[in-house]
């Protein structure tokens, strides 16, 4: 059986996505957040670049892998100004999680 | 006869690969893992190299070969170091619960 | 000669698997760290076997840009554990550490 | 048949890495999955026939992101006092959104499975590769075909700068950038600073100078530069520059600014960012020299954050 890796990348993209998706809503810790966004973001490229790969014979799109190469560069520019926000939050507020989700006066919650 | 010279080194080199995870998994302590660790990876990445370098076309990538190889070294000797110094001191260290918080230590320390 | 190379590639991602596992069980902040580097060194090595394999050797660049920066994550953890992230781990000895700390970490 | 089985191994350790960096407890070993994670999607890129974009993401995905997250993790740690759970605790809540994250990844891979056959435009790029003024198609795409996305995303590397330095504290502003970084001399971290940064700016500037060629250019090479940069100030070789040096701020805007530029004076060529193709190739390069300048200039300063005020110790 022979599996195109366009197929395998494709579907592991796919899944990438939900599994960050997951991530980014259950987690309350805003670091977590931005890791699961990240992979959010991973996903889309990966779905993107084996959208791109369906043609083994005529080989990689250009267009895609330049725009995906953007949007590496563009993740990492938000990522760093999130991870600054976080810090500052930490710094004033004295917490990693916004006020809304901050009920950790139950040091064990959610923990099994 | 190339071929074959490069499927013994990548081989080799694999093997190497396969007994540092061995010991990475298996080795009881943070530095004894170490230990196993960076000693059997970097000679397997060496084996590869080695195999594959008599398959290059060129001189540039044969440069490139060993550059890399040259680089693994660099940062596994560095990183090596450097963690080791920062992992408890032997014996000490394998407590499941002293894990979770790796901040705690660091606030004692900045009263 | 191209499935060889696919056949090592994929015996070096199992024990990058093995070397995830360390990843997960921890239980120090360091042994996950090294296991870390391990999986940069067999990426290294996969990187290098799938040149081979497909025989576009621009690939080495991939290996050659892994391999300068593998230490990076590590430098960047051995600074985040010090103070407010500066200061060299080598200016204290584990021993006096571990008696200021009171408890191992 | 032996590729499916290394693409299908490679599939689920990336699902494994990606899974334990969602979903596992503990933080720092999350973060060190998602640096494990980059290098293996790297590899990824590889068996997608996409070079350049595995150079991006070995780079900064195993690189740049994972010492931007651990300096985060540990700051926060030191800061926010309590940990908060680290996960929701109502099992209802944690049952309907892996409910939905499941019914979103099957609508996703179902769209994926059903896509229309592949029209590429691999045939137009190699068509007008020639009057790119560069031999490598995704430097041509990046520089010329598709200009637009990059001057603007250098555009957008200098906003997200500029929203982290307005996170500056009043009395730190005009300060170095980032914490201080001090280690004792002739330590292994020091040699180790004063040996990689040769090899690293060569190899920085050898994937710019072969990217109009073969697989690499100003972002890959940029984010190298930056990396080597990063090593130097962690090792304590050098000190980040103040935020308001005037001759930082000129490196951070010259590669937008002669980029800008070269797209308005291509109205006088016919519209606005055409390259004359009896020019584009040494018009590229140039373009591609101030841009990895300023990439690296910023994506070094993201790293470092804004300046902090001195600490009485």
């Amino acid at each position: 059986m022979v599996l195109s890796a366009s197929l395998l990348y494709g579907l592991c993209g796919a899944a990438l996505i939900g599994l960050g998706l997951y991530g980014f809503v259950v987690h309350r810790r805003l670091i977590r957040r931005v890791l699961a966004f990240n992979v959010i973001g991973s996903g889309i490229f990966l779905l993107f670049g084996a959208a791109a790969y369906r043609d083994p014979v005529a080989g990689s799109d250009p267009v895609p892998q330049a725009m995906i190469i953007t949007g590496i560069v563009v993740a990492l520019s938000a990522t760093a100004l999130a991870l600054a926000l976080i810090v500052a939050h930490a710094r004033l507020a004295r917490s990693d999680a916004l006020p809304e989700d901050d009920r950790s006066g139950d040091p064990d919650e959610g923990r099994p | 006869m190339i071929d074959l010279f490069t499927i013994v080194m990548t081989a080799a080199g694999l093997i190497f690969f396969a007994a540092g995870t061995l010991g990475l998994i298996r080795f009881p302590d943070t530095h004894s893992r170490l230990h196993a660790l960076t000693k059997a990876d970097n000679l397997g990445l060496g084996l590869i190299a080695l195999g594959l370098a008599v398959q290059v076309p060129g001189p540039a990538d044969l440069f490139k070969l060993i550059l890399i190889w040259a680089l693994a070294i660099l940062a596994a000797g560095a990183t090596a170091q450097l963690v080791a110094r920062i992992a408890a001191p032997a014996g000490l260290g394998d407590d499941e619960k002293a894990q979770d918080g790796g901040s705690d230590g660091q606030e004692r320390r900045r009263p | 000669m191209s499935s060889w190379y696919l056949l090592v590639a994929t015996g070096l991602l199992l024990t990058i698997a093995g070397a995830l596992w360390r990843v997960w069980r921890g239980p120090e902040q360091a042994d996950r760290m090294m296991a870390a580097q391990l999986v940069g060194t067999g990426g290294v090595g996969v990187i290098l076997l799938l040149a081979a394999m497909s025989g576009d050797w621009a690939m080495l660049d991939v290996a050659l840009v892994l391999a300068l920066l593998a230490a990076l994550a590590a430098i960047a953890f051995v600074k985040s554990t010090r103070g407010e992230g500066e200061g060299d781990p080598e200016d204290d000895t584990p021993e006096d550490r571990a008696s200021e700390d009171g408890a191992p970490r | 048949m032996i590729a499916s089985i290394f693409d299908l191994t490679l599939c689920l350790v990336i699902l494994a890495a990606a899974g334990a960096a969602t979903l596992g407890r503990d933080a720092f070993m999350a973060v060190v999955f998602y640096i494990v994670y980059g290098i293996l999607i790297a590899m990824a890129w590889l068996r997608l026939g996409a070079i350049d974009v595995a150079l991006a993401e070995a780079a900064i995905g195993a690189g740049l992101t994972g010492v931007l997250l651990l300096a985060a993790l540990a700051r926060v740690a030191r800061k926010a006092g309590k940990e908060p759970a680290s996960a929701a605790s109502v099992p209802a809540t944690t049952i309907a959104t892996a409910l939905a994250a499941l019914v979103i990844t099957i609508g996703i891979a179902y769209a994926f499975l059903t896509l229309p056959e592949p029209q590429g435009l691999q045939g137009h790029v190699a068509e007008n590769l020639a009057a790119s003024g560069a031999e490598n198609p995704v430097t041509a795409v990046l520089l010329n075909f598709r200009g637009w996305d990059t001057l603007l995303e250098s555009i957008v590397l200098l906003a997200a700068l500029l929203g982290i330095w307005t996170l500056a504290q009043d009395e730190a502003w005009g300060g170095r950038a980032g914490l201080r970084h001090v280690t004792r001399p002739g330590s292994v971290l020091a040699q180790f600073g004063r040996i990689l940064p040769p090899i690293g700016l060569l190899v920085g500037v050898y994937l710019v100078w072969a990217g109009s060629k073969q697989p690499g250019g100003a972002f890959q090479g940029g984010t190298v530069l930056a990396a080597v940069w990063i090593v130097t100030i962690m090792a304590g070789l050098m000190q980040a520059p103040r935020v308001a040096d005037r001759a930082l701020r000129a490196a951070l805007v010259i590669g937008p600014v002669i980029f800008l530029a070269l797209a308005v004076a291509g109205i006088f060529a016919g519209a606005f960012l055409v390259l004359p193709p009896a020019h584009a190739g040494w018009l590229i390069l140039a373009v591609e020299a101030v841009l990895t300048l300023s990439i690296a200039a910023t994506l070094a300063m993201l790293v470092f954050g804004p300046p902090e005020p001195e600490e009485k110790r």
